[in-house]
Parts: C-alpha cells; sequence; structure tokens
C-alpha cells in the first residue's frame, strides 16, 4: 500500500507530527526579529479609542475584567492598552468581575506592573483606592449584571477593598464611587472579557450605559453583531484589535504627526490626539508578525492538501 | 405620581410593546404544545444529523468499545444541558439495551448531579440497573482546559467508538473534535455557540447546527409536548420574519422623508438640527424596539431607615 | 544569582515543564502527558474545593446570615438574617441523588436553579433580541441617485451640516448591502424551520439558499476567528523561548 | 421577601451580629429546615413530582414577575413606595440581591458533589490498584496542597494588612505554595491547553478543508479571504495597490482587500449569526418555558 502511492496521495497524507513541528518553527523564529506591520485601524477599534478618550479627567468608568492568564496573549495586551490610556487621562475606574474568580488578582498584578512602568517614567502612580477600587469577584454573573441594571450600589453592596491605612472598607466609601448608584451614573462600561460574559452585559444593560468591549478574537463576530445593532459604542476584537489600538494610540485619529500628514483618517471624529513618544506597544506590536507566519502556514496547508486531492483525481482517471 | 401606579418603567412609552411580543411567542408554544397533546400529529422535517445517532451507537456495539458523551460546557444547570441530557438519555437507553459502555463527562457539578439522575432513571425504566455503574458519569473538572485535558486523555485512553459533544462549547470544541478523529471515533457534534460551529464542521462527521439542537429531543422520542413545541418555535421564528419585512417595509418608507429634529438619549428630548433625510431610527419598527424615553422625575416620602438600608 | 535559582526562574521552569508535558500528547498519549493532566485536574478541582467557601458560601451566604463585626467603636455591623440558614438543607437534598431510594429529592434544588434559569430566558428574551430584530430591517430603496456608492467624506470638502445630510442619505449600494442582509437572516431563519413541509416551494428554495449563505458566515467566522488560536500560541512560544529560554536560562533580558 | 432576607434593622427576622438570638434562630431555622428535609423522605411518591415542578416553578416565577409587573419609575433606594402597586414594585427590584444569592447558595452547595464524584472515583482506583492508580495519587496530592495553600493564602490575606502581600517581599511560605500551584502551574497549563487548538486548527484544515462540494468551497474560500484581510502586512499591499490604480475613483476603492472581507463580514457573518441566534434565542425560551411549568418529562422536570 504505502508503495504504490501517488504525489498526490502524499501530499493528501502529510503526518501531523510534521505539521505540528513546522507550526512550532514558523510561531518562534518571527519572535526573536519584531518587525513593525503596515496596519489599518478597523472602525470598530478607532470607535472603541475615541470612545475611551471622550471621558473627561477625573470621571469614573466601570471596567469589568474577566480574563485570566489562560487568554493572555490577547487580553492582557488589551487590558494594558486600555488602562494606559485612562491612566494618562487621570481617569479613574471600578473593577469587577464575573467570569473568573482569579480575574481580579490577574488584573490587579497587571496595574501594579503598569504602575512600576509609570514611576519609572516620571509619571503619578495610579494608586488604588483614588484612582480605582476593586470590587471583585461575583459568582452569579448573570444576576449580578441584572442587578446592576437596578441598582449598582445594591449589586456591589457589602464588596471591599484595601484602603490605605483603613484595611478592608465597603468600597461605596471611596472617593471615586461617591454619589454613584445606577449604572447610569458611569459615562462608560468598558468589558475586557476572555469568556461570554461581554453577552451576559449586553443583554442586561444595553441602553443603559455606553457599553465599549475588548473581546479575544473568537468573541470578535458575536460582538460585531451587537455593535452593529448599536448595542455596544466601540470594540477592539483580538490581536488585530489590539494592534489597532496600539497604532490608535501613537497616531491619534484625523491627527497630523510632525511631518504633517494624517495617518489615521476617519469622518466621524474630530481630531483625536495620540500619545507619541509615550510607551504604547507592548503584545501587539510584538505578537503580529509573528501571526502572518502562523496564517500563512495554514493557507499553505489547505492549498498543499487540495492540490494533493486533484492530482490523484487526474491520476485516478489515467 | 398616579402615572407611576398606572405604568411601570417597562411600559412606558413603547416599552409596552417588547413583553407583548414575549407574550405572543408563549402563546404560540403552548397553544402548539396544547395542540399536540389533543392528538393533532405534526410534521417534522429530517434532520440529518440526528439519524446518525443510531449507526454510531450501532458501529460502538460492534466494536464493543464505550461512547462517550459530554453535555457542554455550561456554567450552570440550565436549557442547553438539559437539552444535551434529554438527547443522551436517548442515547444511553439504546446503549443500555445493547449492553454498551457508557462514559458522561460534565464540567458543571449541577448538571452532573442532574445527569447522574436521569441517566439512572433510563437504566431503570429499562429494568437494567445491574447494568448501571455511577461512574460512568462522572464530573470531570469546572475549569474549562482542565476538563478539555482530561476528557480528551478519556477519549484516548477508553478508544471510545462514538462521541457526542452536544451543548454549550467553546474554544476546547476543537480539541475533542480532532482527538476523537485521530482514533477514528464517529462523531455527532453541535455548539449553541455559532462560533464554534464552524470547527465542528471542519473537524467533525456529524454537525448538528444552531437550532437543530434544540428540535433534536423533538426529533428522536416524538414526545407530543417536545413536537408540539417545536412547532410553536417555527410560528415564533415567522412572527420574527414577519417583523422584519414589515420593519423593513417603514423603514425603506421613514427615510424617503426629511426631518430637522433628532432624538438625543442623553437629554431625553427631542433637539432641533439642519434639514436631512429621516434617520431609520425614527421609524416605526425602530421606536417599539427602542423606546424613546423622555425625563421623568417622581418625588416620594424620604424613608426613615434610609440611612440603614443603604449602609 | 543565576535567575534560574531565583524563585521566579524556578516558578517559569515548572510553567515551561507542564507546557511541554501538555503538547507531547500531540505526539501521541503518553505517561508524561498522564502525570500532567492528572496534576492539572488535581490543581482545579483543589481551586473548586477552595472557592466553594472562599467565593460562592462565605460572601454570598455566610456573612448574610451571621452578620458582619462591627469594624469600629459606634458601627452597628450588619444584622444576620437567620433564615438563610434555611438553604443548607435545601443545598443538601442534592446530595440525595446517589441514595437508592431518594434520589428523587436532588431534584428540588436542580429544579429551583434551572426555575431561576428559565424565567430570566423569559425576561431578557426580548431585551436581546428586539433591538437585532429592528436593527435587520433596514432601508433597501436608496434615497438619492446622486452617487451609486457612499462617497468618500473624507476628500470632499463638507461643512458639518452638508456632512451629515450627506451621511443621512441612502446610497444604491447601501441598499443592496442592506438588502443581502435582510435576505441572509430571512434565509438563515427559514432553514431552521423544522415543521414545515419541505414540499412548500418558497420554504424549500429559501432554506436551500440559507444553507448556501450560512457556508459564507461560517467561513467568515472560521477565518476572523482562527487567528486568536494562533495568537495564543505564539504567546506560549514567547513565554518558553524569550521569558524562559532567553531570560532565564541564557540569562539574558 | 426582602423583609425577611435582607432587613437592615433589628426585627424578628433580623438580629445583630452575634447576638443569642440571631443564634437561636439559625439553630430553630436548621432544625425546621432538617424536619422539611425528613418530611419529604417519607413523603408518599405521588406527590413527588408536585414538590419538584413546584420549587421550579417559583424560581422562574420571580424573574417573570420582575418583568410584567410595573416597575416603579425613577424610584431611588432612599424612597418610600406610594401606593399597593408600586410597593410590590419596588419589593421586586429590592428582592433582586436576595435571589442572586439564594440561587448563587444552592448552586455552591451542589459544587461539593463534584468534587464527591472525583474523590470516590479515584480513592476507589487506588484501592482497587485498578490501571494507572499512580496517577490518581497524583491528582489527589495535588487537589490536597491546592486546596491547602489557597486557603492558607486567603486567610493569610484578611485584615487590615492584606494588602501588603501584594507585595512579593512581604510573602510568607504559603503565599509562595499558592503562587507556585495557581500561577505556577494551574494557569501556565491552561494557557497551554488552550493554545494546543492551534496545532488542531492546522491539522483539521489540512484534512477538510478540501474543495469537494459547492458549500466547502464557499466556506474554504470566504475564510481565505477574511484571514488575508486580517493580516495587516498582506491587506496593506494589496490597498495601496488598488488605491494606485483606482487613483481617485471611490468605484474602484471599494475593491480594497479591507473592504470586501469589512463588506462580507458586515452583510453575511454578522447577519447569518444573527439568523441563528434569533432561532436559538427562540429554542431557549421555549425551553426555559417548558421546564419552567414541568411540561417535560425527562431532564430537570422529574
Amino acid at each position: 500500500m504505502e508503495g504504490n502511492k501517488t504525489f498526490g496521495d502524499v501530499l493528501q497524507s502529510l503526518p501531523k507530527q510534521v505539521l505540528y513541528i513546522i507550526l512550532i518553527v514558523f510561531t518562534s523564529v518571527p519572535l526573536f526579529f519584531p518587525v513593525k506591520v503596515p496596519n489599518q485601524p478597523l472602525e470598530s477599534s478607532i470607535d472603541l479609542y475615541a470612545n475611551l478618550m471622550s471621558v473627561k479627567p477625573g470621571e469614573t468608568v466601570l471596567l469589568a475584567s474577566d480574563w485570566t492568564n489562560s487568554t493572555r496573549g490577547e487580553s492582557l495586551g488589551q487590558f494594558n492598552s486600555v488602562m494606559r490610556i485612562l491612566m494618562r487621562r487621570g481617569v479613574n475606574a471600578v473593577i469587577y468581575s464575573t467570569g473568573d474568580p482569579q480575574a481580579p488578582r490577574v488584573a490587579q498584578d497587571a496595574i501594579a506592573k503598569l504602575n512600576v512602568e509609570r514611576i519609572a517614567a516620571k509619571q503619578p502612580e495610579y494608586k488604588r483606592w483614588e484612582n480605582f477600587v476593586s470590587v471583585g469577584f461575583f459568582s452569579n454573573g448573570e444576576a449580578t449584571v441584572n442587578g446592576m441594571a437596578t441598582s449598582v450600589r445594591s449589586s456591589f453592596n457589602g464588596k471591599k477593598d484595601f484602603a490605605p491605612g483603613r484595611g478592608l472598607t465597603d468600597v461605596f466609601e471611596s472617593p471615586i464611587l461617591k454619589g454613584r448608584e445606577k449604572v447610569a451614573d458611569f459615562p462608560l462600561l468598558i468589558v475586557i472579557t476572555g469568556s461570554k460574559t461581554s453577552n451576559i452585559t449586553v443583554e442586561r444593560l444595553s441602553g443603559k450605559v455606553p457599553i465599549a468591549f475588548a473581546v479575544t478574537g473568537v468573541m470578535g463576530p458575536e460582538t460585531g453583531n451587537f455593535y452593529q445593532s448599536q448595542q455596544i459604542v466601540g470594540f477592539a476584537s483580538g490581536l488585530k484589535g489590539l494592534y489597532d489600538l496600539e497604532g490608535l494610540m501613537e497616531d491619534g485619529v484625523n491627527n497630523p504627526d510632525k511631518s504633517g500628514n494624517v495617518v489615521v483618517k476617519s469622518s466621524k471624529y474630530g481630531p483625536i490626539p495620540g500619545f507619541p513618544g509615550e510607551k504604547n506597544d507592548g503584545q501587539g506590536k510584538r505578537y503580529y508578525p509573528t501571526l502572518h507566519f502562523a496564517v500563512g502556514l495554514l493557507i499553505l496547508a489547505v492549498i498543499i492538501g487540495n492540490v494533493g486531492m486533484f492530482l490523484s483525481r487526474s491520476g485516478g482517471r489515467k | 405620581m398616579l402615572i407611576a401606579d398606572a405604568v411601570g418603567q417597562q411600559y412606558r412609552e413603547t416599552g409596552w410593546f417588547g413583553v407583548l411580543f414575549t407574550a405572543i411567542l408563549v402563546t404560540f408554544l403552548l397553544v402548539n404544545i396544547q395542540r399536540a397533546k389533543m392528538g393533532k400529529n405534526l410534521y417534522i422535517r429530517r434532520i440529518a444529523g440526528l439519524n446518525a445517532i443510531d449507526e454510531a451507537i450501532g458501529r460502538a456495539t460492534e466494536m464493543g468499545r464505550p461512547v462517550l458523551m459530554v453535555p457542554g460546557l455550561s456554567d450552570n444547570v440550565n436549557a442547553i444541558a438539559v437539552q444535551a441530557i434529554n438527547i443522551f438519555a436517548y442515547v444511553s437507553r439504546l446503549a443500555a439495551r445493547f449492553a454498551n459502555p457508557i462514559l458522561l463527562c460534565c464540567y458543571n457539578a449541577a448538571v452532573f448531579t442532574l445527569a447522574q439522575e436521569v441517566i439512572r432513571d433510563v437504566y431503570q425504566e429499562e429494568g437494567l440497573l445491574d447494568r448501571y455503574d455511577p461512574d460512568s458519569v462522572r464530573f470531570i473538572s469546572d475549569r474549562q482546559f482542565a476538563f478539555a485535558a482530561g476528557v480528551s486523555g478519556l477519549i484516548l485512553r477508553e478508544q471510545t467508538a462514538a462521541t457526542f459533544f452536544l451543548g454549550e462549547f467553546y474554544a476546547e470544541a476543537l480539541i475533542f473534535a480532532e482527538t476523537a478523529n485521530s482514533i477514528g471515533a464517529i462523531q455527532v457534534a453541535s455548539s449553541t455557540e455559532a462560533t464554534q460551529t464552524p470547527f465542528f464542521i471542519a473537524a467533525c462527521d456529524y454537525v448538528l447546527i444552531g437550532d437543530e439542537f434544540y428540535a433534536a429531543s423533538a426529533y428522536l422520542t416524538r414526545q407530543p409536548v417536545l413536537v408540539g413545541s417545536l412547532v410553536g418555535q417555527d410560528w415564533s421564528k415567522l412572527l420574527v420574519i414577519a417583523l422584519i419585512l414589515v420593519g423593513t417595509i417603514f423603514n425603506t418608507i421613514t427615510v424617503q422623508g426629511k426631518t430637522t429634529q433628532s432624538w438625543d438619549d442623553k437629554e431625553g428630548a427631542y433637539k432641533t438640527i439642519p434639514e436631512r433625510q429621516n434617520d431609520p431610527k425614527q421609524s416605526f419598527i425602530q421606536q417599539l424596539a427602542t423606546p424613546f424615553l423622555p425625563k421623568m422625575e417622581v418625588d416620594r416620602p424620604k424613608d426613615p431607615d434610609a440611612e440603614a438600608t443603604t449602609k | 544569582m543565576p535567575p534560574i535559582l531565583t524563585y521566579d526562574g524556578i516558578k517559569v521552569t515548572f510553567g515551561v515543564l507542564a507546557t511541554v508535558g501538555l503538547y507531547s500528547v500531540l505526539y501521541r498519549e503518553n505517561k508524561f502527558y498522564r502525570f500532567f493532566e492528572h496534576l492539572f485536574l488535581g490543581l482545579a478541582a483543589g481551586w473548586t474545593l477552595l472557592t466553594i467557601w472562599v467565593e460562592n458560601l462565605k460572601g454570598p451566604w455566610w456573612d448574610l446570615m451571621v452578620g458582619v463585626a462591627p469594624e469600629k467603636a459606634g458601627d452597628p455591623g450588619g444584622n444576620g438574617n437567620w433564615a438563610y440558614i434555611i438553604l443548607l438543607p435545601v443545598g443538601l437534598m442534592g446530595y440525595m441523588v446517589f441514595s437508592k431510594k431518594h434520589n428523587w429529592m436532588s431534584r428540588i434544588p436542580i429544579g429551583l436553579i434551572l426555575g431561576l434559569w428559565s424565567g430570566q430566558q423569559i425576561q431578557i428574551w426580548y431585551n436581546t433580541y428586539g433591538k437585532q430584530i429592528a436593527g435587520t430591517a433596514q432601508p433597501i430603496w436608496p434615497t438619492t441617485w446622486s452617487s451609486l456608492t457612499v462617497p468618500n467624506y473624507d476628500t470632499l470638502q463638507l461643512s458639518p451640516e452638508a456632512l451629515a445630510a450627506a451621511r443621512s442619505q441612502v446610497y444604491l449600494s447601501q441598499a443592496i448591502t442592506n438588502f443581502l442582509f435582510l435576505m441572509t437572516v430571512v434565509c438563515v431563519l427559514s432553514y431552521f424551520l423544522f415543521s414545515f413541509d419541505a414540499k412548500s416551494k418558497l420554504v424549500r428554495s429559501a432554506s436551500g439558499l440559507g444553507r448556501y449563505l450560512l457556508m459564507i458566515g461560517f467561513g467568515a467566522i472560521f477565518g476572523s476567528t482562527v487567528l486568536m488560536r494562533f495568537t495564543l500560541l505564539i504567546d506560549r512560544m514567547y513565554f518558553i523561548w524569550i521569558e524562559w529560554f532567553n531570560n532565564v536560562i541564557l540569562n539574558r533580558s | 421577601m426582602n423583609l425577611i432576607l435582607q432587613s437592615k434593622v433589628v426585627n424578628f427576622w433580623a438580629q445583630p451580629f452575634n447576638s443569642q438570638w440571631l443564634w437561636t434562630g439559625v439553630i430553630g431555622g436548621l432544625l425546621f429546615g432538617i424536619l422539611i428535609f425528613l418530611g419529604l423522605m417519607f413523603m408518599p411518591a405521588q406527590f413527588r413530582r408536585p414538590v419538584v415542578a413546584f420549587s421550579t416553578f417559583i424560581g422562574g416565577a420571580y424573574w417573570v414577575l420582575l418583568y410584567i409587573f410595573p416597575a416603579p419609575i425613577d424610584m431611588q433606594k432612599t424612597e418610600l413606595a406610594t401606593g399597593p402597586v408600586e410597593s410590590v414594585g419596588k419589593f421586586l427590584t429590592d428582592a433582586n440581591p436576595v435571589v442572586v444569592s439564594v440561587s448563587g447558595t444552592v448552586t455552591a452547595f451542589m459544587l461539593g458533589l463534584g468534587i464527591f464524584s472525583l474523590l470516590s472515583i479515584h480513592l476507589k482506583r487506588i484501592t482497587r490498584r485498578q490501571k494507572d492508580w499512580a496517577f490518581s495519587v497524583v491528582l489527589l496530592a495535588a487537589l490536597a496542597s491546592m486546596a491547602f495553600f489557597g486557603y492558607a493564602d486567603y486567610i493569610s490575606r484578611q485584615g487590615p494588612d492584606g494588602t501588603k502581600l501584594d507585595l512579593q517581599a512581604n510573602w510568607g511560605f504559603v503565599n509562595y505554595g499558592r503562587d507556585l500551584l495557581f500561577d505556577g502551574l494551574l494557569q501556565q497549563m491552561d494557557a497551554a491547553m488552550f493554545s494546543v487548538i492551534a496545532f488542531y486548527i492546522l491539522s483539521a484544515a489540512y484534512r477538510a478543508f478540501r474543495v469537494r462540494s459547492v458549500e466547502a468551497t464557499i466556506l474554504l474560500s470566504t475564510a481565505l479571504l477574511v484571514m488575508l484581510s486580517l493580516m495587516g502586512a498582506v491587506a496593506f499591499v494589496w490597498n495601496d495597490a488598488v488605491r494606485n490604480m483606482a487613483n481617485g475613483n471611490d468605484f474602484l476603492m471599494n475593491f480594497q482587500l479591507t473592504e470586501i472581507a469589512g463588506w462580507i463580514r458586515r452583510t453575511f457573518e454578522t447577519s447569518s449569526l444573527r439568523g441563528i441566534a434569533f432561532g436559538v434565542g427562540i429554542g431557549a425560551l421555549a425551553m426555559g418555558l417548558r421546564i419552567w411549568l414541568s411540561l417535560e418529562r425527562t431532564g430537570g422536570g422529574a
């Protein structure tokens, strides 16, 4: 049997293991040679950026951080970019999680790392309790978000966070939650998720507060659905969305750079500045080029398979 | 003040429509369930994926290898999990008759409890309780990828001949499908997550797309209640289609006209703007879906224990 | 001290070992994989056991039942609502599932949970789909023939008013797109009509077309989600090659 | 309901922290619960279905009521209801957190069953020295240590100086233990298993994506187009080429890769997803209804 295999059959029946090894090579080597890939941000990413930039300094946004290290590849980068924007614009954040018991810890670790970066850059630290409170995890996501629709206060009731010098204190004693009862008292609700919690949020809260998402690539299509029916104001999806965001933070929107030419145009918005010169790129810049090789390999494999099929077919006819 | 008593928040403006629409759907379902109960026999079209179930079990019996079932990764026991277990009840019934070992892997403890209970019942009804091994219905893990690792380990070690992945599946879907494929097991799969369906299509032998999953139990068992409700679902779908078509017509007509007003959600009022085409948002159907709620303040006496209650 | 000997070095090394161990299944099922699989399941179960109390019972149940201790003098603390205790026996009914005689009782708590879920379905249905239904209904006849496709607003310089006016127009291309969108939704929906006799020509052709349109959709979904999968692999490779091999083993960072 | 379970003012149902009356209530309630439990055990069989049906109905009834019962307009927490309708509406909204914690708690008690199942299976395997029993030992050991370190770490983080432990410098043995087990192993394994999918996609696509049928061809070609459009470099080159060809012609500009892919996604991906979603949504609604009213035989309805 093995003997009289036509070339077509061979092409059609490459052993899996071979494909796997090639994939490992394709996803490892480029990591050592990062390059900047040209890119055009998606409209949804621009909308997300514009909405983040439109929150007034000193305001407080709701931030649902529903990701853990298992989607670190996409979510961590998105979280970092979003937080960088909030931090630089002096926007406060109330961080809660309905996705995973571990999510609050992961988010805090990420913020700690960002703070190290800020202090190194001689920027003020983003302080717990004064700039952000971590409300913690809610085991029954659906019902909690449902409760937020009627009253944030009642669904966050009894949740505590560490106040400097006072230990665990009711989160509503924090200055950034003063006089905030309803979800409508927040200018924006940002959901950074690696799971389905985004749907739950839309189902329960759409129309009550502007909602923006940063989701993993796999959630992209569903999220696009909400985006199109204007249930959410903007979103970044997966690595592409992240790369867009990092680019936008560099270039801004309708915003001429030093040499005077506008990199990102959008007729929807007036000029929105970026943060040129600051640390904007992270995971996106690091992973996106490599992704090209991986996808390229996938396409190649599909082509080889089909070529093989045609060869052996025509071979069959002879 | 009276208005607050008369109309609730959700009924203001066109808010009532949502409630009414849901009510109509519910009525459709109940009416048809009633019709079916009264013995009216109703037609169901053929669903390829479901005919495969018997074949798969038959094959497993020939090979004397176990049948593996996964009722999805629902976070809690919900309709999707229940539906999956309903289908698996049918599968296990066949397996029980052929004395074929089964393996039902649960992601959630509550689902596990229900499955344990239902499957035992199945064996009892068949009078084969002696063949029932409580360990054949297992809780693996309620951590997505621990579950994935555990199940694929089981598939490889038990060399399952037929595998059923029905329910809520996410990223791990492909892990199961490819692992099962690598040992040449027949796979019948379905995910209520449309985003996972393409991966199942790529890797599995038979795939139930979207709604076919909910049709399954009716199709397999032909219980009047289920069949009736299935017909009710079809009526509901037709209603949705009708609403979409009507809406399209209204919309198309609306935008032909011009306006100098636009609704401001923040203000909760109309504001004047330079003339332009009507916004589709102002069309009849859109207003039914998204009521424009003007601001409304109602003052009430303060609660004496307010302080205590808001703490 | 070389990073491999620091705590972080050891931690990363553990992570790499585990990763490689799980990857080994790609070659074939083996003892190495089996070890890490069981380790994985064990740790996950341990974590669950922990969260039962820490996350799911202490706050949402125990604290409500026994109340909270006063934090400072004069603070009454939270009262306890003792009636919550009744949930304990209700929950424990689930454990009767292993009893030969009383296993039916496990259906009571399950029933309660299911009931809560079902009620919510009725509550959220319209909130979820109402807007999408309306969003599907878009104009399918253009309001202007001045241009067949949407003009590029960026190039033609317009006053804000004029721009808004231009934006409010529906151009032929949009009308067609809207129509295709509408058709797809309708055909896909009719593909999922189960109880209508396939003899009815309209339904049959609609659902036939629906299946093809579905495939376009699925193709697009596949294309747009596949990238994420690779991203996570790239992240792993970064972890192994850069965070471990480069930074820990070669001690270059 | 909110009177019974969330009253903040001391009354029959609510007693101060650690007061003897509170504990009397707790114990009394427990005894009462045990009585019900026993009562159910020895209840004649024909009442079983009704009891289960009842518990299911009660659960669903709350959300349905919350949905259809007129909700007070612009009601603040500090305000009193005026009139019967409003007070019921207020009651329903206030009851929300209670219902949340009730469902959460009952679910939480179920979680133990999962652990129970694991223990029974693996202990059996060990005691009977069945195949792979050694791995069962690994599993149980991992379970025990994760639970121990996790809980010890949790305890150490309680109290006012818990924040200290956000800094690794202040960590003790248990904190390191937990960090190693959770961050070092569990989370890494999550990520590893998740990324395994990439390999399977490759092999699945290679095996299955053949232009055999019309459907397969459609699926394949759309997938390729979208994938290419999401590869920034490819998209950029293609778009550039088009821009040069078009030089200012708006119509030709629509043939930029990102435009085409975007159009396909907007027009077909979203719409087909929506079509499926409507169907599935209605299916879930129907199922929910059948379960809520216990119309089904198998499954949860008893």
